[in-house]
């Protein structure tokens, strides 16, 4: 009961965000403030407004909202009136972060998106890394949000306002300019999973696979970009900024594209895919032009469709398979059982692949195509950042390719090559592989789940193309060579049957670990510590006084022996002594 | 004769008197210690009443105070040892110690009959 | 309007003195029934005495302006002599600071009241410790509206036996021993404390020849050294016991886990408030140069408390333990915010006391809802899947879990921004830099207060149910525990909403 | 011109009681026809006309100033022997209603069978008549003789019951006395033989004319006169006879002992440092802050572990009198008095509880209280409020408010260390309390005290109740006696 009225809400409300965007559409732009309070100088309250932005972020948060929720109506059965409820919250934290004139206000949203998140991923809370996932994922973004908050108190006080609308760079002292937007940058690098506090995305995986859409596609890692693109200004006004903000991405994009090669289950390969692809939207920001910006926010909006496309994908086949690791998903490709039972599944995860990849014709083609274009102009300008961009989206280009390739193949298509090859998937039982499990009952998911995926599949082509297409020809013919020389390795080393993954992707450089051993074991340590100290030290000396008094006490009963000469001696020796006291005192 | 004779006697008698208190057991000869200490006064007195000379005598009619205070002291202290004599056999002040802190055992503060009504 | 005041300052100690003089066969129902009534009728009069003019009388420019009728902020003045042997009056008043924890304190007895019809500790004598929270309150409320400083001191003390009885009577009943020690730390310390703060008191009045507090405020004592600033050292750590700043703080985990529900969802939503509210009503207007001179070590104290206090629930294994601890955290925060002396910073004070005050309080009612579910405290005994178990206490415990964490768009948040904010820009005669260490250090602890609040879901919300078996007893969210957190729950979003309406209260100050 | 004058009023109380005395022991003595029972009565009445009389005086006469045995002076104003003034009002006040609670409860059926009535109640009158001459002395002589008047009937109220602890605890209270008189006369002596009066305004005015070679000599005789009066009130080091007396002595003696004879102490003391012996500045008041400090801390941490209801009052009783020091080291008369007042009442109410039980269960231990509230809520409730006058914690505003103005009065005279000291020390005398508050609030293990009341113990013990109830309403009457 109460469950069915949050799956309506749920989606009546993600319905009403797509039809706000529609109103808003065209509408010309506009700010609102209200229940404002001063504290001295400062006004603190919440602020909303109404551009283009707004109205594009609200249609893909709205359209991708509606799509998770509808699906879930099929995927979930357990525990589904929080969910939908939380899911809900999440897309309206969101819109609240994308309708916000007021940093605080933003704030909120931002931070809800975390909780929210939080509570998602732990979904399944019965699940040990659910839970451990789902933790990281607030603690990190939450060590990001201080930086952000901090990076609020500078610019806001800088500019002696915290409306955005109102914010402007020529106010702040170029000082106080940098450091805001750096501190702005650590909320952002959280938010979205950024070098250094990227390790939290995987590990949320254990999510539902809808929950993980929305976190990917529309909401919390996307709402990183937007604040950027949202205070475009203030930050392209501080060339540090950009430049730390280029270093980060194009790092980023790199590594995350190296770990999705090496990941060994759907979700972690498209986990990995998503850092990788948001950064090239922040390497596409962190080019200081209109024409990055726009870049990116179009990449945003494709990246939106396809890869919430591809998690919904995911979902199914974890619903329908029980599991979406390799090593399971192989053992249903015999005769082709896993895209012939799952037919449309197949076809629009093929397509947001092939979007994802780049392949000509799809979105994704065309949206990546415009941030090399970006880059290279500001390349040709005589710009080292636009190089270094122009290099690692290239790059990225062809391990993005590589690793779509590489797992289309070994998910639906079975190696033509001997079991047993380097690095191929194997059980721990050798035999496993050549059990087929039972396949009669793999059904494709219910019309619930397929629609969004249809719809998804539909925008992750026709995407490309409502911006009007106007391409680069010398460009896009590099980027379709670069997705050839990503794709045929990963096609080579399939029909080969081999999967050679380094030690080091596979562990994804040991950063987990690392921040393991850094931050979380001497915390660990510390609190054990400090316990001890209340205990010992703290403690020590209030029961030591305590015992201090007791002893005393009891030392004054054992001088009260009863015999009348003791006391006598003692007033006379205390005569003596006081007379002495006084003198020194008094002296 | 120098004021500091008498001063100096006075001085001798209280300090015998305060170790005949201190260092003698017997009650009776803690009264008589007393007494020496109350003479000692006297003997103060006097000597600075006829140092002084201020016309009212202050010194010797405090003295004669002292004297009449002294005796109701003793009387007053010779049934009170009378009493102790009575009830323990014995003069002896340090011997008399019923009532010193009694060790007893530390009786455990929480002994309560279970914490339910 | 003074006559609602003292109606509410006589009321509870007059309905506490007739329930001792009544038979204790009454049945603990209706004494319970008796104190809701008696702490409603309290909470009424205290929203009908809700200011309606802003500002704080410290800052009214001169003497004249406060008392022009009707720009006076002060409001329902009851100002009579007392001892004028020692200068002391009995001078009550409200204005908009004292106002909302006043508020405050009768909300929250009255929640412990009407939760005390149902769920009352298992030692009984049910009439007895409504009779008590009455005369705690009336102490409280009184602390928050007098204007003199003995006055406010007495009052300060007035909570100490009953509290330290609610402790050792109707504490932990498994660890007789425990809660004795308990109470007795809490009451030696507190009043070892408050007989420091006197003294500190009494300096005031030797330099400043008065214990009016609005005389005081309007011409402080000042400079910053010698005498004031040890009458400041000395209200400070008196005061700092009581909040409980670190390293004073160890008479308070102790105390929390040991008292029953009640206790201590008073002692940590209202009592503690009593040490902030006396630095931000006394130490800072009526000492500001001593206290300027004090402030970075203040500060640098409260940071200390942030951290450790937060490093200390990292490795708690008492559920009311740890939030006992965070209250150490979460004090920390409002004494740093005092200690920037910035409009901010007291503004964010004030605000993060009446929150945690909510939050907290709703806290320890889920603590005590879980412990008595469970017959322990101990979160290795309770187990884990509670959202299996007792789904809608898990729930209600996450939700406040992320409210004590201070999750934007809840009661939490505000306060701890405004804290933040002010420590980024204290007050000009403060060392900046020193306080922009202390602001990233305690934005550290936030990060450390979010991991020690999700350790404990994990730890007891989350976790697999088949290897935690429900207990047969354990019976989900009852009636009356609802109807006693809604207005909490409420609160909380609600000032995490909308936390214009209590700043707007304040104005500048 | 006449050599002395006297206005009688001045000693119209000592004069009326000092005759009551004599004539409580001829009827006791000599009215041998009637029964125990009337003659109890009788004396009983009799004593408390006297008080009342006394009180009533007082009140009537608290603002004027009345002069006796007094003689023009060499220099300055007349020099006089005794004085009735508002601080002597004040004092008497506070004497005599600590005997009116003695007397009350030793009213019939309350005093043990085994004591005789006259002699008790003429001893008690003789005692009272020594305390309020201390209370208006103003030489030495007479400080002398009123501390000997006061101290003598003392002891032979300690072994009035003729017993084996009585008289062992009669024997240290007279030996120690003895030594401090001998100790305070040799101080005199000094004291005399420097300046040359005895007058204690005499003797202030030319102490501080002194030359410095004598003043060491003053000083050492001043520190004899102060340690002579730390034996009376039992002030550390000077305090070891004082718990095992108060054991000793039956708990009407004991209740005496420590409200009329320790405030008789408190009242001498007061006179002689504020009438200049102990100027202001003088290390004279540094010994007294000293034996302060050192009396609280030491009273407070022995009474921490006792388990004898009467042990642990008599330690505290010694915390309490280095409360009282504290102001009196600084010659803050309206403090000390105010402070008297109330420690008199809540330890003559206190005192009553704790002869009620120990009538019942003569053990005398702590946990013979256990689960009182229950029991005999009325006798719990009173005796909690006691200590908690004692403790200084509302809702005993009494001793709140008096513990406060000795805070006032010690950091008015810049003595930062003592108070500290104090500030430590209230906390400790919490300990002590609460241990007992928390015996009465406990589960007993066996069955709880429970009797029925006497009927004078109730009327006495609520009324000590009202009127610390009184007090800490409206504390301002603890500070109006002394102006």
């Amino acid at each position: 009961m109460i469950a069915t009225a949050w799956r309506v809400a749920g989606v009546g409300f993600s319905l009403l965000v797509v039809l706000a965007a529609g109103l808003l559409y065209g509408v010309s732009p506009d700010q609102a403030a209200f229940l404002n309070s001063s504290v001295g100088d400062l006004t603190i309250g919440f602020a909303v407004r109404t551009d283009d932005l707004t109205v594009l972020m609200l249609a893909v948060v709205g359209v991708i909202a509606t799509c998770v929720q509808v699906y879930s109506l099929g995927y979930l059965h357990q525990r589904a009136a929080s969910y939908h409820a939380l899911v809900t919250l999440f897309t309206a934290a969101m819109v609240t972060v994308v309708i916000s004139d007021s940093l605080f206000f933003l704030l909120i949203g931002w931070e809800v998106m975390g909780a929210c998140s939080y509570l998602l991923i732990g979904h399944y809370w019965e699940r040990r890394d659910a839970r451990s996932g789902a933790i990281k994922a607030f603690l990190m973004t939450r060590l990001g949000d201080v930086g952000f908050l901090f990076g609020i108190f500078v610019l806001g006080l800088g500019a002696g306002t915290f409306r955005i609308s109102e914010l402007d760079p020529a106010a702040i002292s170029p000082g106080l300019l940098t450091g805001g937007t750096l501190l702005l940058l650590v909320g952002v690098v959280g938010k979205s999973a950024q070098v250094p506090l990227q390790t939290w995305l995987p590990d949320a995986m254990p999510g539902p696979s809808p929950v993980s859409a929305l976190i990917h596609a529309a909401t919390m890692v996307a709402a990183g970009v937007f604040l950027i693109a949202r205070l475009y200004d203030v930050f392209s006004a501080s060339q540090t900024t950009m430049t730390v903000l280029a270093v980060v991405a194009c790092v980023t994009m790199l590594f995350a594209a190296l770990c999705a090669m090496a990941a060994v289950e759907v979700k972690r390969v498209l986990a990995w895919s998503t850092v990788s692809q948001l950064a090239i939207m922040f390497s596409a920001l962190s080019l200081g032009t209109t024409a990055g910006r726009h870049a990116a926010l179009f990449h945003l909006v494709t990246h939106a469709a396809f890869k919430g496309l591809l998690f919904l994908c995911a979902g199914v086949l974890l619903h329908q398979v029980g599991s979406a690791a390799f090593v399971v998903l192989r053992r249903y490709t015999r005769r082709g059982r896993l895209r012939k039972a799952l037919r449309v599944t197949f076809v629009t995860m093929t397509i947001g692949l092939a979007s994802l990849a780049g392949v000509p014709g799809f979105a994704g083609f065309f949206s990546k195509d415009t941030v090399i274009e970006a880059a290279w102009h500001h390349a040709r300008d005589g710009s080292v950042v636009g190089w270094i961009v122009l290099v690692s989206v290239c790059l990225t280009a062809a391990f993005t390719a590589f690793y779509c390739m590489r797992m289309w193949l070994w998910v639906f298509f079975r190696t033509p090559a001997l079991a047993g090859a380097l690095g191929a998937f194997e059980d721990e039982n050798a035999t496993a592989d050549l059990d087929e499990p039972d396949t009669s009952k793999l059904r494709d998911a219910p019309w619930v789940m397929l629609a969004p995926l249809v719809l998804l599949a539909f925008a992750a082509i026709a995407l490309g193309y409502v911006d009007g297409v106007h391409l680069d020809w010398v460009i896009a013919s590099v980027s379709t060579v670069l997705v050839l020389l990503g794709a045929l390795p990963a096609y080579s080393l399939w029909s080969r049957g081999a999967d050679p993954r380094p030690v080091l992707l596979e562990r994804e450089f040991g950063v987990g670990t690392a921040y393991h051993v850094m931050f979380v074991v001497p915390v660990q340590l510390l609190a054990k510590l400090t316990v001890a100290g209340d205990r010992d030290v703290i403690g020590g000396y209030v029961r030591g006084a305590g015992r201090a008094g007791t002893l005393a006490s009891q030392g004054f009963r054992k001088l009260q022996t009863g015999n009348v000469q003791t006391y006598l001696t003692a007033a006379v020796v205390g005569v003596v002594a006081l007379a002495v006291l006084a003198g020194v005192i008094g002296s | 004769m120098p004021l500091i004779l008498p001063l100096l006697l006075a001085v001798v008698l209280f300090c015998i008197g305060v170790y005949g208190v201190l260092a003698r057991r017997n009650a009776i000869t803690l009264l008589m210690s007393f007494e020496l200490m109350l003479n000692a006064v006297n003997l103060n007195l006097i000597a600075f009443d006829a140092w002084r000379v201020d016309g009212l005598a202050t010194g010797q009619t405090l003295a004669v105070f002292v004297i009449t205070l002294a005796a109701a002291e003793i009387g007053l202290g010779l049934a009170i040892v009378l009493l102790l004599f009575r009830g323990h056999g014995h003069v002896d002040a340090d011997a008399a110690r019923d009532l010193a802190e009694q060790e007893r055992q530390e009786t455990p503060e929480l002994q309560e009959k279970g914490a339910a009504t | 309007m003074s006559a609602i005041l003292l109606g509410i300052l006589a009321l509870p100690i007059l309905a506490a003195l007739a329930l001792w003089a009544i038979p204790a066969s009454i049945g603990d129902r209706l004494a319970a029934m008796y104190g809701s009534v008696i702490s409603g009728l309290v909470l009424i009069g205290s929203l009908l005495l809700w200011p309606r003019s802003e500002g704080w009388f410290a800052y009214v420019p001169s003497q004249d302006q406060l008392l022009r009728e009707g720009s006076r902020p002060l409001q329902a003045v009851t100002d009579v002599p007392w001892i004028p042997a020692l200068g002391v009056r009995f001078h009550v008043a409200v204005d908009s600071i004292s106002m909302p924890l006043i508020v405050l304190t009768a909300l929250l007895t009255f929640v412990c009241c009407l939760y005390s019809l149902k769920i009352t500790p298992r030692i009984g004598r049910t009439r007895s410790l409504i009779a008590l929270l009455l005369v705690i309150e009336a102490g409280v409320i009184g602390a928050f509206s007098s204007m003199d400083l003995v006055l406010f001191f007495v009052c300060f003390e007035i909570v100490l036996i009953p509290m330290w009885l609610v402790i050792d009577i109707w504490g932990d009943d498994h660890d007789p021993v425990g809660r004795k020690r308990a109470a007795n730390t809490f009451v030696l310390m507190t009043v070892l404390g408050s007989a420091l703060m006197l003294l500190g008191f009494l300096l005031v009045y030797r330099q400043a020849g008065t214990f009016d507090l609005v005389q005081l405020t309007n011409s402080p004592v000042l400079g910053g050294h010698g005498v004031p600033l040890a009458a400041a050292l000395l209200i400070a750590v008196g005061l700092a016991v009581k909040v409980p700043l670190w390293p004073l703080h160890i008479w308070l985990p102790d105390a929390h886990a040991k008292a029953p529900t009640v206790g201590s969802v008073l002692l940590a939503g209202v009592l503690l408030k009593l040490g902030t509210y006396g630095l931000i009503r006394i130490l800072v207007p009526v000492l500001p140069d001593a206290t300027a001179t004090m402030a970075p070590y203040l500060a640098g104290f409260a940071t200390v408390a942030i951290i450790a206090g937060s490093l200390a629930c990292l490795a708690q294994t008492d559920v009311k333990r740890l939030i006992a601890y965070s209250s150490v955290g979460h004090m920390g925060f409002i004494v740093l915010g005092i200690s920037t002396l910035s409009q901010a910073g007291l503004h964010g004070a004030l605000f993060a006391n009446i929150a945690h005050g909510i939050i907290t309080g709703l806290l320890f009612f889920l603590a005590g809802a879980i412990k008595d579910r469970h017959d322990t405290s101990d979160l290795r005994t309770i187990g884990r899947a509670l959202y299996a178990r007792l789904p809608r206490i898990g729930g209600l415990l996450t939700f406040a879990s992320l409210a004590s964490l201070g999750l934007p768009g809840l009661a939490g948040f505000w306060g701890e921004m405004l804290v933040l904010l002010g420590a980024y820009r204290p007050a000009d005669s403060l060392p900046r830099t020193t306080y922009l260490v202390f602001m990233v250090i305690a934005g550290l602890g936030t990060v450390l207060t979010a991991a020690y609040f999700l350790r404990l879901v994990r730890n007891l919300c989350q976790g697999d149910p088949a290897e935690n078996p429900a207990s047969a007893f354990a019976v989900d969210l009852s009636r009356i525990e609802l109807i006693t957190w809604a207005p909490l729950i409420t609160l909380t979003v609600l000032l995490g909403v909308w936390p214009g309406l209590l700043l707007h209260q304040w104005g500048t100050l | 011109m006449t050599l002395t004058w006297t206005d009688w009023q001045a000693i119209a109380v000592p004069l009326v009681l000092a005759v009551g005395a004599v004539a409580v022991l001829l009827i006791d003595s000599f009215w041998r026809s009637a029964s125990v029972q009337l003659r109890h009565t009788v004396v009983t009445l009799l004593t408390v006309a006297l008080i009342l009389f006394g009180l009533v005086f007082v009140w009537a006469q608290r603002d004027d100033f009345k002069p006796a045995f007094c003689r023009p002076a060499v220099e300055g104003p007349a020099e006089c022997s005794l004085v009735f003034e508002p601080l002597t009002a004040g004092l008497w006040a506070v004497l005599l209603i600590g005997a009116l609670g003695v007397v009350g409860l030793s009213a019939y059926r309350l005093l043990s069978a085994d004591v005789p009535v006259g002699e008790y109640h003429f001893l008690l009158l003789s005692a009272l008549v020594g305390a309020t001459v201390l209370a208006g002395a103003r030489d030495l002589a007479t400080v002398v003789i009123g501390l000997e008047v006061v101290s003598l009937p003392s002891f032979a109220m300690v072994a009035l019951r003729r017993d084996r602890r009585g008289s062992e605890g009669a024997l240290k209270a007279f030996l120690v006395s003895v030594l401090s008189t001998a100790v305070m006369l040799f101080g005199i002596s000094y004291l005399y033989g420097v300046t040359g009066s005895l007058y204690l305004s005499t003797i202030a005015n030319r102490l501080s004319g002194l030359d410095p070679e004598l003043r060491r000599v003053a000083f050492a005789a001043g520190l004899f006169v102060i340690v002579g009066f730390g034996f009376k009130i039992a002030a550390v080091p000077f305090h070891g006879w004082l718990p095992d007396t108060y054991v000793g002595a039956p708990v009407e003696v004991t209740a005496f002992l420590a409200v009329v004879s320790k405030s008789a102490g408190v009242a001498g003391l007061l006179v002689l440092v504020t009438s200049g012996v102990a100027p202001s500045g003088s290390e004279l008041r540094t010994v007294v802050a000293i034996l302060a400090a050192l009396t609280m801390t030491v009273g407070n941490l022995a009474a921490l572990r006792q388990q004898e209801a009467v042990r642990l009052l008599a330690w505290s009783s010694i915390g309490q009198v280095g409360f009282l020091l504290a102001p009196l080291a600084v010659g803050d008369a309206q403090a000390v008095v105010g402070y008297l007042a109330a420690y008199v009442v809540v330890t003559v109410g206190a005192f009553g509880a704790v002869a009620v039980v120990q009538r019942h269960r003569p053990g005398g231990l702590l946990t013979d209280y256990r689960g009182m509230v229950r029991s005999e809520p009325g006798l719990a409730g009173a005796l909690i409020f006691f200590l908690v006058v004692l403790a200084g914690l509302p809702p005993g505003l009494a001793g709140l408010f008096t513990k406060f103005a000795a805070f006032q009065a010690v950091i008015d005279a810049h003595l930062g260390w003592l108070a500290i000291v104090m500030a430590i020390n209230v906390m400790i005398g919490l300990a002590v309390y609460l241990r007992w508050v928390a015996e009465l609030f406990r589960l007993p293990a066996e069955d709880p005290f429970s009797v029925d009341i006497e009927s004078p113990a109730v009327a006495m013990i609520s009324l000590c109740a009202a009127t610390a109830a009184v007090l800490s309403i409206l504390p301002s009457t603890l500070f109006s006696l002394a102006i």
